[in-house]
């Protein structure tokens, strides 16, 4: 199987800022009913800066790409979700400095890389009602799956099923972080929008990365 | 590439049934376009302020007009637009030396606040002051790694006041609100003075460690790019313990008089002070918005009454709307326990477009 | 007796269809009985700024604490309540003496303004700025009737600065809205410096003469004895023209943009004043108490530039709810054709609970 | 035909005081129409403070009855019609000083008075659109009645036909006075509130003074 090259990992991006323009309402009304309404919003404005930036974010290596998109993301998005997802990028961008092509276990270190940031940054753990409860699992299934010699595209689809059924599991939790936290009980029976946009991260990457 | 079942028919149909184009013309505001409100309207406030801030729209930050103010601690805040007067209203002397205006009801960006930071650098130091929210924590510990790694020393305190909210180790904690419009007066007062950061720093935290608050809201409020109200309320509930960004609070409840209302905010200030007899006490009551003064004075006229009755007595007041939810109907109620060195403070001149005396 | 019958048929018919109960409890207020909602809130003020003025309950009006203030001309103001900060708010030094509250959107009575007249007569005669409403003229008159029979020198000057209404002789003439407050600042101020009674009030009409306004609505606002809208706006509509007791304005239309309702308000006063390049200005653009800061400063940002495009110099400026009409959301703008008298007493320290400056 | 008592004079009021409370809400409503809401409560308020101080204001002389009603409407409405009517009964007293009985004429001339009060102070004509269009025509209808010879049932009962088509022609004016004023051509097609209270006045005392 192919490397996953510099193009598609533009192309994830700009597929990921399309998914989240087409939901920005219904992660919006995610977070109004727990958090403050703006998740969907938040993603947008950061996701479209990304896109307006396109020419130079183009034909350069993944390093150069995902730092840029991290930075465009931390400074215009402000909130929870500009902070953690730049850390992701900007973590993940990392581990491909002057890469031009990523091998699919690259890919699976520079998720990995990407997630520490997040929970280093952000200090929540898997259960917290997070996005880490979508991205987590969603790696590790992309990992697993990679190691035990499937295709780059089963291995992003078993991802996918992951996430989804990690943001399922966000439904009855009782969250710890964020501001859905505040509700404390009346928290519970709410799927998280953090999850819900990470679903939709790895939505985009199975439909490009293959 | 083949899809799971489970996400194209569950997830995704869930995902699509809500979209909707929003114009602003659906909706009672004074605006033009929702995503330039904020810059028009910072533009605004540097125009009728001019003489007592300057409004930077680069990265858009409002700082003194005379920064950076040298030989003097600088202190910067920040956070959701939607709030005003807080923060931009608290830039000058006395106070802020600068204010980071993020989106409605979302923090600013780490490079507003890097901007901001270098620009009202006067060498003694900055001190974030910062509320309780994830994202305008994490947003501010951006910066300041971005501003120390070009050599100013920075320190934040975070106010976590809102005693609506259990406080846990294990959680995000409690939400900033009142208190931080005391602490960013009390400790301008004394970065002024001229106390060293390390100094300052202490005293934000015992305002923060002194003061608790505890809000309501009679009705929801409509942030402009959202374009509809963040919450429903029917006409005859109000909600208990609401955050400043629409966050749903303790309990919705039928509504009630206001001097119930009132017992209802303070009792749990008083017990999670706790305040005891004899103690001196400032009392801030303040509109969400939408409640006009004349109400207003009402709760706080029965929130003094409740409070002298019971030994304390309120030695200072503020009352106004100084940290708002745009147009949501409703009030909250902080209380600062104060020693002498806070009463002076507090007392000292102040001189921004929201705040001023003794000047 | 019989009545006849096109009174009990017709008549009685319309008059007897509308009536209902109205309980506290169907409204989103933060009040205890609408009946109380006056003196409970001027008791409140009273409580918070009892630094600042001494309130009244007996009749209900306000004074500066230190009242009454020798050697100077005393100012006497009031109106309905709901509009606050207006007019207790600008009770101090450097502004009014007395401030009498009617209820809600009602002119007080002659007893109040008569007690206030005799609180705060110093000797040098007393002013009374009455806004242009015939329930507020006539009671201010009967007032005065009896402040002079005890032998009391009163003047009164009428505001009415409101374009929205055509003037005429014929008719009650203009109501007084926005330049209410900046005359209540000037004319304070030229008594503080002790000025006349005779040159206060030339003053005051020469403030009034050069003054003009304008306001519309987005929403309409509530009367806690009405319990219910004072009028009805649909979802997709505004007032433009609107008092600030709810009466209707000059038309209603489709919601603009901030920059077009900036316009529709500022051109008529423009028009009218005349204005003309290289004249001074005051800017005053007024919330109407539910329209948040974020978008108030988005109209005077555009007032702003619409004047300093044409030349017109605008050398101050107040922008905040300072004549509200409850949470009505909407706005006003005012625009005060200034000289270097009253730029200077506009200047001047002014020491009340809702402006303070240079003190 | 017997004279009108003082003790008639105040049941007239409290009957006043019975319908005002009955109709406030729909005054108010007529008043939010061309004017501020308040009409209804205004009245109400004055007249229940009027109520309020029976025990003085019965057994005595009409003069100081009459009286006793200006001043606390005076003092407890505000408003314009706090003023105009306060001034309607304060000058009507001056024609009653002493006296517990009036003749069917004397009473008649003290409701000129009053009227000749409300238009001293108000500065309203006819067809302003104001109480001054019922009030007028009703007063006008009643001394005619009494001068041709007619019984005081019959005289006020002219009085309150004669105040209700007086009120029916406010609904075509544009108001020249009061608040309703501001609204021009929009004050058109609506009664005038003050107008209504004032028939009200006029069926309290058909029902009362006869
Ligand atoms: N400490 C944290 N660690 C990881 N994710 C978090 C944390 N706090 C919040 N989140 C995620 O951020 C999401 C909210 O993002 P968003 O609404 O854009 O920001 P904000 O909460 O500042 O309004 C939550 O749904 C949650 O998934
Ligand atoms: N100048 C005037 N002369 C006579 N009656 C007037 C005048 N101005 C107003 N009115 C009457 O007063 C009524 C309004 O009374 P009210 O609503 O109680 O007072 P306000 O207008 O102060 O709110 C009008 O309907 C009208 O009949
Ligand atoms: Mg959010
Ligand atoms: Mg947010
Ligand atoms: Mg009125
Ligand atoms: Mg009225």
């Amino acid at each position: 199987m192919s490397n996953v090259s510099s193009n598609q990992i533009f192309a994830w991006i700009e597929r990921y800022a399309a998914h989240i323009a087409e939901q920005k309402d219904y992660l919006t009304e995610l977070d109004a009913a727990i958090g403050d309404g703006d998740h969907g919003a938040n993603m947008h404005r950061g996701l479209q800066a990304v896109l307006a930036k396109k020419a130079e974010l183009q034909n350069t290596d993944v390093g150069v790409l995902l730092k840029g998109v991290a930075m465009t993301l931390i400074s215009t998005i402000g909130g929870a979700s500009g902070a953690l997802y730049g850390t992701f990028f900007l973590q993940a961008s990392t581990t491909a400095e002057g890469k031009t092509e990523l091998s699919s276990t690259e890919f699976g270190s520079l998720l990995e890389k990407g997630l520490a940031g997040i929970v280093l940054r952000g200090k929540a753990a898997l259960g917290d009602k997070t996005m880490i409860d979508a991205l987590q699992p969603a790696i590790k299934a992309y990992k697993r799956s990679i190691e035990s010699g499937e295709v780059r595209e089963d291995a992003l689809s078993k991802a996918v099923s992951a996430a989804e059924r990690g943001l399922k599991s966000t439904i009855p939790l009782i969250a710890r972080k964020g501001r859905a936290s505040y509700l404390g009980e009346r928290s519970a029976g709410h799927p998280d929008p953090g999850a819900s946009s990470s679903v939709l991260l790895f939505r985009s990457a199975a439909e490009t990365l293959c | 590439m083949a899809l799971p079942a489970s996400f194209s028919l569950s997830f995704l149909s869930i995902l699509i049934s809500c979209s909707h184009a929003i114009l602003p013309q659906d909706m009672k505001k004074l605006i033009n376009l929702p995503e330039n409100v904020v810059v028009e309207s910072i533009t605004g406030f540097g125009a009728a302020f001019s003489n007592l801030v300057k409004v930077h729209t680069n990265a858009n930050y409002i700082t003194r007009a005379d920064a950076p103010a040298k030989d003097k601690v600088a202190l910067v805040s920040g956070g959701g637009s939607g709030h005003e007067p807080m923060h931009g209203g608290f830039v000058g002397r006395g106070m802020l030396d600068a204010a980071c205006p993020g989106a409605v009801f979302t923090s600013p960006t780490p490079d507003q606040m890097f901007e901001a930071t270098k620009a009202v650098n006067g060498g003694k130091g900055v001190l974030q002051i910062v509320k309780n929210y994830t994202g305008d924590v994490l947003n501010f510990e951006m910066a300041a790694d971005l501003a120390r790694a070009e050599g100013i020393e920075v320190e934040a305190v975070v106010i976590d006041d809102d005693v609506a909210v259990k406080d846990s180790l294990w959680t995000a904690g409690r939400r900033g609100v009142g208190t931080t419009v005391l602490a960013e007066k009390i400790c301008g007062a004394a970065a002024e003075a001229g106390h060293s950061l390390k100094e300052v720093v202490a005293l934000c935290h015992n305002v923060n460690a002194n003061g608790r608050s505890m809000g309501m809201a009679l009705t929801s409020c409509t942030v402009p790019h959202v374009g509809k109200p963040t919450f429903d309320l029917p006409e005859d509930e109000m909600e208990i313990g609401i955050g400043i960004h629409g966050e749903p609070g303790r309990t919705r409840t039928k509504l009630k008089s206001a001097d119930e209302i009132t017992e209802m905010l303070l009792a749990p200030i008083v017990a999670d002070l706790p305040l005891r007899a004899r103690d001196e006490v400032l009392l801030f009551v303040n509109s969400m918005g939408g409640t006009p003064l004349l109400e207003l004075f009402v709760v706080y006229g029965k929130a003094h009454e409740i409070l002298t009755k019971a030994g304390i007595k309120v030695a200072r007041s503020l009352v106004g709307p100084y940290i708002t939810s745009l147009e949501m109907a409703g009030a909250s109620i902080t209380v600062l326990k104060l020693d002498n060195q806070m009463t002076k403070l507090w007392d000292a001149p102040v001189l921004t477009p929201a705040l001023r005396w003794g000047v």
